[in-house]
């Protein structure tokens, strides 16, 4: 995994400098002049991002992760292990916590932090049991009548011999037709990446929300490269192809929100934009309980009616 | 099967046909070679063997037409939904544009989409039915492909009939990028209605059944059957092995593998395929 | 495991010294007197059978299985495989067939014969995902609104490293609970070796019958006498303080029915024991089929809520 | 805890008592051993520390009193059915006659029976209770457990309260046959009615669970907790060792293990469990 996003080379160069000018002879003019000069370049870069440096910034290692979000969004988060089956997957967690002081349920993809956090959360792609587990939690949120919470940041459930033994496209089937017949608000926020359909498992909601530099899509672009141009090295060129970013994907008509992220991505502003989330979750939670439950339903069925009727 | 009889056959559904047809214009004495055990063989036993191998029992593909042909009583099937075809809304362009691509398999393989969906009857039951095709663009689940499932799934409902999906395919259509992803979900939505009317599905696993397919319908299904030898997964092979630089397990991911790991309901020979449905036909009938 | 009634010995030899006299002189005055004094001999022991005879004869090797019955009583069983989670258990079989024209769904534990089918078939002894395929087919049966019919002949779940690894309560517990919670009639027949939670898993049923020399008990008495009197051999004692016979339970309200077998047990006419279950299961399933659904659900909710109460 | 103690808690529910009382009878000055490390500790330590070993943190095994004493606020528990006692239905003797055992296990452990059912109070909120107790009869379930659990289920669902159930418990009681197995049943079915009222169910697991009470009303709540280092499994390890010849693994069957395993939601430690309760508690009150 690259640690770098090399479209901001231009920008940490002009820090760099900024920096040392600033350490040789403190703030001047000359300084201010060339901050200035960064705020524009950063703008001109962020406003004309490509959709690969969108995926580069999605599966950015400092952006926050899943558990960086619930502990900042919400309170006394108490995690619930297992999938009373097989075992508990560390790519999955869930359970319950308070928002906006009313109870919800909370299922998330976890990547990890440092090697052994990745390895122990295999890069946050969940083995079936994970799946199950997630199953088991929105039946325990639809019994109590909470509404569920997914955040959903996956390169996608994991390709592995015993994730095909324990029957994967088995477990991620049943999660979406699942999360489809929850007698409860759902609402999904895909916070980094949305691979595929280990992502949609947890992500066929009521309400689709995007954070900004989140991507969403069928296939990774190199795997879509390897396919189709028989060469990974035109990853770039699928991305932009493939319709992965929050913009495209409410073009589509397929999410609901896109939600803002500062300049440079959310790990600049971790704070802010767990507050953006909250925010729009709020909204959205409050819009989608205030709703019968008929036409709760009804409009659930509507939207995915609809989907790819353009 | 050759264009002219599919269409003669779609189009005058009272003619009685018989599973050899396909087969008859082709003369007696071509010889083709068996893909699996490369064993010459005429080309019409073949045919009247419903493209399985009599040396190898190899399950070679059969098109959707073939599929119709051999499942479903003469001249029974209606199709349904014939003119949905697909467009490029997101422009997508690989080596070829996504349309072009499109028009030649429109060409290469007579069909207007991956999927075939109608009534018909099997064994004198009528039912709901799809039948993929992997020869259109590897039998790839696009927006059409999502639309004619959920089609045929509220019509079946409608009819209170059993509904009977045959697979095959290599997942999502990539060209359609994030609309073909949630065809997943649109088809998984459909099937919970359909299912929660106490109607029975029954889906039917042929090679390949991978990616997207696998992973929302064909195992959304109350019984789920699996052709011979098919392959059958979530991941491709390929794409397993390069992640985990494993060599993968002898027969990894075909059809008796996953009845041992409990994955399927009954591995069924294609000759007998016909023979299961009624069964289980007879069965919700028996209700 | 013994493959002798050791009770039978007196029998036994009367037989072969009848069949020696027939071979030697014929059919004659002598030899009918004595198939005479066999037949009263036999019907002196099985009239006076004691709990552990029954407990040999309840686990003999040359009794019918349950796929016996299931080939004698039903048409067209249609086996259907798997949890759709980990596994195919073998000790456990279910699937569609038809009963007096109509669709039921069986599930059954199956013994082995042979030494091959007994180790492949864990000598009738299942995994968690046994119960676990049972469930589902429990709820394809409730979905499809037909009866559900077990067999029963167990001697317990298995207790190995890898059923504790994978749940062995848990899916038992399940099983009980689904069962119970069913909206179609259900109907148990414990035909062998009721062996503990592991069958009860399959036995919570609107009608449980039991043939005549089948048992049913919360322990084997061997691990009862192993604990209890901290010696196996005290096992027969313990086959008597269990009250695990037929009988036994019919006198203690738990089951509802007792099916005849012929002097010497099932496995001496099997089709007429096949006759009898049919005769039985269609009485009873008439009976259920009969009742509205609310009061079928009425009349397993006292059944259950009222045992122990004597 | 002494027999007065309990007796004195039981009656006067309205006098304050605090988590150590039942251990200021016994002299501060006696010294035990733990049971797991060999350590000797100031039984007055141990009772303050919940029986909880100060040096390896053992969980010593707790009476249902005790028990109550922890997780209840301090004088709401109020007992039912203490009344139930069980009777000799089978005439079951081995070495020693049931009806004997059964005295000589009330007059021991001063309990009525196997399990003490009321409704009480957890961090203010109010629940419904049965708490087992492993020293009668090794926490046995009898018909009378199998009623007082089933009474205590209804009367909570009545009140629409959460349910708390404590276990401890060897597995069905041998000497009432298979009147005690199908409590399993008989439990089970009260908890799919609670359960339809959707009513929250928590089960604690303590050391040790197995048998017929594991696989029944201990997984069948909606959320598991176990304690640290309990045995919890269906089949003793005695058993297991013995059907399958095989050395069990390190930390078998304990808690953490079937935590990795999936099988229990949450481990906690004995100092922890009434704060985790309270938690889960207020979810259930946020909701
Ligand atoms: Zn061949
Ligand atoms: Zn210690």
């Amino acid at each position: 995994m690259e640690d770098k996003l090399t479209f901001e080379l231009p920008l940490l160069e002009m820090e760099e400098k900024i920096r040392l000018l600033v350490e040789k002879e403190g703030e001047t003019k000359n300084t201010a002049k060339l901050t200035l000069l960064l705020k524009k370049k950063e703008e001109e870069i962020y406003q004309n991002l490509t959709p690969w440096q969108v995926v580069q910034l999605a599966r950015y290692q400092g952006r926050p992760r899943s558990l960086d979000y619930i502990n900042m969004i919400f309170e006394s988060f108490l995690e619930l292990h297992g999938d009373r089956r097989f075992g508990d997957d560390p790519a999955i967690v869930g359970g319950l916590a308070f928002f906006n002081k009313h109870t919800v349920m909370v299922i998330a993809q976890q990547k990890g932090r440092g090697v052994d956090d990745n390895l122990f959360r295999r890069f946050g792609m969940p083995y079936p049991e994970g799946y199950r587990k997630a199953q088991r939690l929105m039946r325990l949120a639809e019994k109590m009548k909470i509404p569920l919470i997914t955040l959903v940041d996956t390169p996608g459930a994991f390709p592995g011999i015993e994730s095909e033994e324990r029957g994967q496209a088995e477990a991620i089937s049943l999660s979406i037709s699942l999360m489809l017949s929850l007698q409860i608000p759902t609402v999904a926020v895909v916070i980094g990446e949305g691979g595929s359909g280990g992502a949609l498992a947890l992500a066929s909601a009521d309400k689709i929300l995007m954070l900004k530099y989140s991507i969403f899509s069928v296939i990774s672009p190199e795997g879509c490269a390897a396919i189709l141009w028989k060469d990974e090295k035109y990853a770039e060129k699928a991305a932009g192809e493939l319709k992965l970013t929050a913009r495209d994907l409410w073009k589509l008509k397929i999410i609901d929100v896109i939600i803002e992220e500062p300049l440079r991505g959310a790990h600049y502003h971790p704070e802010q934009v767990a507050r953006n989330i909250s925010d729009s979750l709020s909204h959205h939670l409050n819009l989608l309980r205030s709703l019968p439950l008929d036409t709760l339903v009804q409009l659930r069925k509507e939207k995915y009616l609809k989907i790819g009727k353009l | 099967m050759r264009l002219l009889n599919w269409l003669n056959w779609l189009r005058k559904p009272k003619i009685k046909t018989g599973i050899g047809d396909y087969a008859s214009t082709v003369p007696d004495n071509i010889w083709i070679k068996c893909e699996s055990c490369q064993t010459l063989i005429y080309y019409h036993d073949l045919g009247e063997n419903l493209k399985v191998c009599p040396h190898c029992n190899y399950h070679h593909r059969l098109t959707a037409p073939e599929l119709l042909l051999q499942i479903c009583d003469s001249g029974t099937f209606k199709e349904e939904d014939a003119d949905l075809t697909s467009r490029d809304i997101l422009r997508f362009k690989d080596t070829q544009s996504y349309a072009i691509k499109l028009k030649e398999a429109k060409k290469k393989t007579a069909l207007s989409e991956a999927v075939i969906t109608g009534l018909g009857q099997i064994g004198s039951f009528r039912v709901g039915l799809a039948v993929m095709d992997f020869s259109f663009l590897g039998g790839s689940m696009g927006s059409v492909v999502g639309e004619k499932l959920v089609r045929i799934i509220y019509k079946t409902m409608k009819e209170n009939l059993p509904l009977i999906v045959i697979c095959a395919s290599g997942g999502a259509r990539m060209q359609e990028g994030v609309l073909s992803l949630f065809q997943m979900a649109k088809i998984n939505y459909a099937l919970n209605d359909f299912s929660s009317n106490s109607l029975l599905y029954i889906s039917v696993l042929t090679n390949p059944t991978t990616g997207g397919v696998t992973a929302s319908f064909a195992y959304a299904a109350d019984i789920v059957l699996a052709e011979e030898g098919a392959l059958i997964g979530f991941a491709g092979p390929r794409v397993i092995e390069q992640t985990t630089k494993m060599k993968l397990p002898e027969g990894f991911q075909r059809a008796n593998f996953l009845l041992d790991r409990g994955m399927i309901d009954r591995v069924v020979n294609r000759k007998a395929l016909k023979a299961t449905l009624t069964n289980i036909l007879e069965f919700n009938y028996g209700r």
